[in-house]
């Protein structure tokens, strides 16, 4: 299960891609995996939102996650 | 219906009209988002934007569609611009075309609004001494 | 703030951003209004447009300094075109950039708007077989 | 006195300019002018509107005019 990192989560977790290990537990929703990251990585919690994509789409927290999912960390976004 | 979603390095504004002139519009709107020189009194060096583009090209698509369904447009160009950008330089441009002006001036309206809101690219203000991801924090 | 008026033969839609773009700006609103290749059904060959260009250009000024006692707008511009326009062809820009967006939109629509209610500016729609005076008679 | 007309205004009349004579009455005011205007040419009380201009400014209906205005009529304007 790979998880991709953008703009500020990438400088939190001091990586664009965190890869979990075959052998360790792997979060199975969205909601979980908010809350591990939040758990690792204290920072997390002071931004303004945190959404996860999965392949690529807003996930509700309520998403099951499978490890063949691309999943991408989106802090607040600001283009324009 | 004509759209051009893009996400690429430099934006060319020279172009737009003649990617959205259409002989069934009588108007087209444009907007173009440019890099001001100064952030809350602090004068910004440059900015810098990332995306998850495979993503934001999809985001950008639904806010292309919303816009068609709820406006008669011809057609609909967003084309967002990612690295770095100095002062008066565009990073986004959108922009309709329509039969009538109230169309293309709120689907406009509408593009740059969502696009804000919805699209995962991110954009990082760089002073002279520090640099700061822009709506990160409260 | 700096403002451009003119009463012009041909539009060039390319140059009308780097016109209105500004360090103190962060967006850049334009509207073009084009010729149509149909009016109610009826095909359009080509648009005459007309013009009391003393008056016409007094007009625009009033319009575009009006714009910029309502908004903080940092650059204004109004160009309309005389002459006979074929479909597709641009017949007027005009465009405003400010800081913020809200702005530039709400000002670029005004300046259209009000261009089209008072500056004396006439355009006749060329059928295949007549001709019309747009809104003359009711 | 010269008067100036423009779009559908100089179709009806079928001159852009029209000079009063001098021996002529000339009309003292605005309304006297559209007044005029309306009685030589009928086709101009079929318009939508029909405003005039003294020294390149809208008059209203109560405005003098003098023998060196230069004054024009505008039919319903129709840019954009």
């Amino acid at each position: 299960m790979n998880v991709l990192f953008f703009g500020i989560a990438k400088d939190i977790v001091g990586s664009s891609e965190i890869t979990f290990p075959e052998d360790l537990e792997k979060p199975g929703t969205v909601a979980a995996l908010k809350k591990q990251l939040a758990a690792t990585y204290p920072e997390f919690s002071k931004l303004n939102s945190l959404a996860v994509a999965v392949n690529s789409e807003y996930a509700a927290d309520d998403v099951t996650l499978v490890s063949t999912d691309e999943i991408a960390i989106i802090p607040p976004v600001s283009g324009g | 219906m004509e759209k051009i979603i893009e996400i690429v390095d430099t934006i060319d504004t020279a172009k737009v009209y003649s990617e959205l002139s259409d002989a069934k519009s009588g108007g087209i709107c444009v907007f173009v988002g440019t890099v001001r020189e100064f952030t809350n009194e602090e004068k910004v060096v440059a900015l810098e934007f990332e995306t998850y583009k495979v993503m934001a090209l999809k985001e950008m698509e639904k806010i292309a569609d919303k816009a068609m369904e709820k406006w008669s447009l011809n057609k609909v160009i967003m084309r967002h611009a990612v690295g770095e950008k100095s002062v008066t330089e565009p990073v986004v441009i959108v922009g309709a075309s329509s039969a009538h002006r109230d169309a293309c001036f709120e689907a406009c309206r509408f593009l740059i609004d969502t696009l804000k809101e919805t699209v995962p690219i991110w954009k990082k203000e760089k002073f002279k001494n520090n640099s700061v991801w822009v709506s990160a924090h409260p």
